[in-house]
């Protein structure tokens, strides 16, 4: 008993299965109306579609959300056609059930083209070219293509590149090395027998900021060096305060 | 005109040209071919009722001139030649909107059709090669625009696409056109 | 045996079945397209004299039959298409350097382009004779100095050298190229 009712509904599911969409079913119901498709009674075709979307969904919840949108698009043109509440509404489901029918025809005229496609003989499947075609073409690429064009982008291109990397090569490094620390300390240390601040020895050209820095610490590594090697004598007062310097000879002490 | 074997000057040498050829070879071509007092469309004319009613027939097709086996005898062809699959309907309705309405976007495709186009359909339309893309519509995503390739005309056997019947000829009656396919 | 168009039964499907296949097509397959009384040597025989003097012929060739141009046309049939050769980007580069630039030496080609110079480079074109050689630079080592060939002036169209287009004409500040677009 219960087999034989399911039965129906299957036949529907499997029907709602070969069909290529929303629109695809809709034509296909507009043809069994047996009538031109400018005729096609909208109404009734919405109520069949509707009709087959219901027991599709009662079998199947998970229908494709294309076939939910048509149906609640059709719900609505069936009230508009129905119950509308004004003269808007009447013209509103009038131009919707025309652009229905339009899209129905336009996809009738698509079928028939593909109908009639099909229905030509296909080189390849009912006709057949040369199986062995004979080449008797040479191809000659002996000759080179030349134009002033691409001389001449070749050589901008080129002119680019070079100039490019010239203005980005980068400017040698000319701070202050702990060479020139040990120089500058050794020498000056000489004229300035008392105790003095270390940063006087920094040579006062530097300006920029990394530069400044790179003097300072070259001073500072100097004068350990030197005061390692016995040569001068370093001492501070407080942490961070001034770092004093002078001659391990004439100790200031 | 004709030499004692029946020939028109040239005509030998248009014949071998085209049946060298897979593709259909172009008029200006053949033309190179003949000797200069000759005329092609009376060689192309000799040639063609030489073949008609053979095994080979020679055809118009695309851009030019073609020989192919004779349509009658495709049944007892395909017995023996192993020949692709026919497109599936889906890939024939792409294939018949991109025709009639190229330059057209995936979007349009698929509003047409009013189903969303699918991946073994676009592949099976490009690797017969009867589709290709054609630039961009200046819209929104710049979405690709897709054309039919002249392999489409060829496959199909159609001069050029104003061969493609109209769609006022295809809406005739469509009961019975929709009942007699 | 023939009917009223003159064919054996089954020598049109032979054709076609020669005609489209990519191999030549072995006899016994021929066999079983023929209708049961039909003997395949008198189909062959007639199909052979057909082509008899045409531009196209039935030759046996292997274990099979396939239809080929005819041998005596094959002079006429040949085309030669002259696909000419691009120059590869740095053969190009080093090209122009040495218009603009000669009589310069190779270290200084590789100095401008800021990328040395290969061999292959230079060989190519050597060999497209628009480069050569004309005594050294008195400097160490004493190297080549390359110029351009009357050979490169014809390829391009010039009378002489000085018809390039101006180096301070295409060299513009690109500040100023861009304040003049």
């Amino acid at each position: 008993m219960s087999a034989s009712e399911a039965k129906p509904a299957e036949t529907l599911i499997l029907s709602l299965d070969g069909f290529e969409g929303p629109l695809d079913l809709l034509l296909d119901l507009a043809r069994a109306q047996k009538v031109d498709l400018g005729r096609i009674s909208v109404l009734a075709l919405v109520d069949q579609y509707l009709a087959m979307i219901e027991s599709a969904r009662r079998v199947r919840l998970e229908l494709a959300a294309d076939w939910l949108v048509m149906a609640a698009w059709l719900a609505w043109l069936k009230s508009r056609l129905l119950l509308p509440e004004d003269d808007v509404e009447a013209e509103e489901g009038e131009v919707a059930a025309e652009i229905l029918a339009e899209r129905l025809r336009a996809l009738e005229a698509i079928r028939a083209g593909a109908a009639w496609l099909n229905a030509r003989p296909v080189l390849g499947i009912d006709l057949f070219a040369r199986g062995a075609p004979e080449n008797f073409t040479e191809i000659d690429r002996s000759r080179i293509r030349l134009d002033m064009a691409s001389l001449l982008g070749a050589y901008m291109a080129a002119m680019r590149r070079a100039g490019a990397k010239r203005r980005y090569r980068p400017r040698p490094m000319t701070y202050w090395s702990v060479q020139d620390a040990l120089w500058r300390l050794t020498s000056m240390l000489r004229k300035v027998p008392e105790w003095s601040e270390l940063e006087a020895f920094i040579p006062p050209a530097p300006v920029q900021p990394l530069a400044r820095r790179a003097a300072h610490a070259s001073t500072l590594l100097a004068g350990l060096e030197l005061a390692r090697s016995g040569t001068l004598l370093l001492r501070q007062e407080a942490a961070f305060g001034p770092i004093l310097v002078c001659p391990a000879a004439s100790d200031g002490r | 005109m004709a030499d004692e074997s029946g020939f028109l000057p040239g005509e030998r040498l248009v014949e071998a040209m085209i049946f060298a050829s897979r593709e259909p070879v172009p008029l200006r071509v053949l033309a190179t071919l003949l000797p200069p007092d000759a005329e092609l469309d009376a060689v192309i004319a000799a040639l063609g009722a030489r073949y008609q009613g053979r095994g080979v027939e020679l055809v118009e097709a695309g851009p030019g001139l073609m020989f192919r086996t004779a349509p009658d005898l495709a049944a007892d062809l395909r017995r023996v030649v192993e020949v692709p699959r026919r497109l599936p309907r889906a890939a024939m309705e792409t294939l018949a909107i991109i025709a009639y309405h190229q330059p057209v976007t995936r979007a349009e495709i698929e509003e047409i059709r009013g189903a969303s186009l699918s991946q073994p359909t676009l592949d099976a339309l490009l690797e017969a090669g009867l589709i290709s893309t054609r630039g961009f519509k200046e819209a929104p995503g710049r979405p690709n625009l897709w054309i039919t390739t002249p392999g489409f005309l060829l496959q199909f056997g159609l001069k050029d696409l104003r061969e493609l019947p109209k769609r006022e000829e295809l809406l005739i009656d469509p009961q019975n056109r929709a009942g007699g396919l």
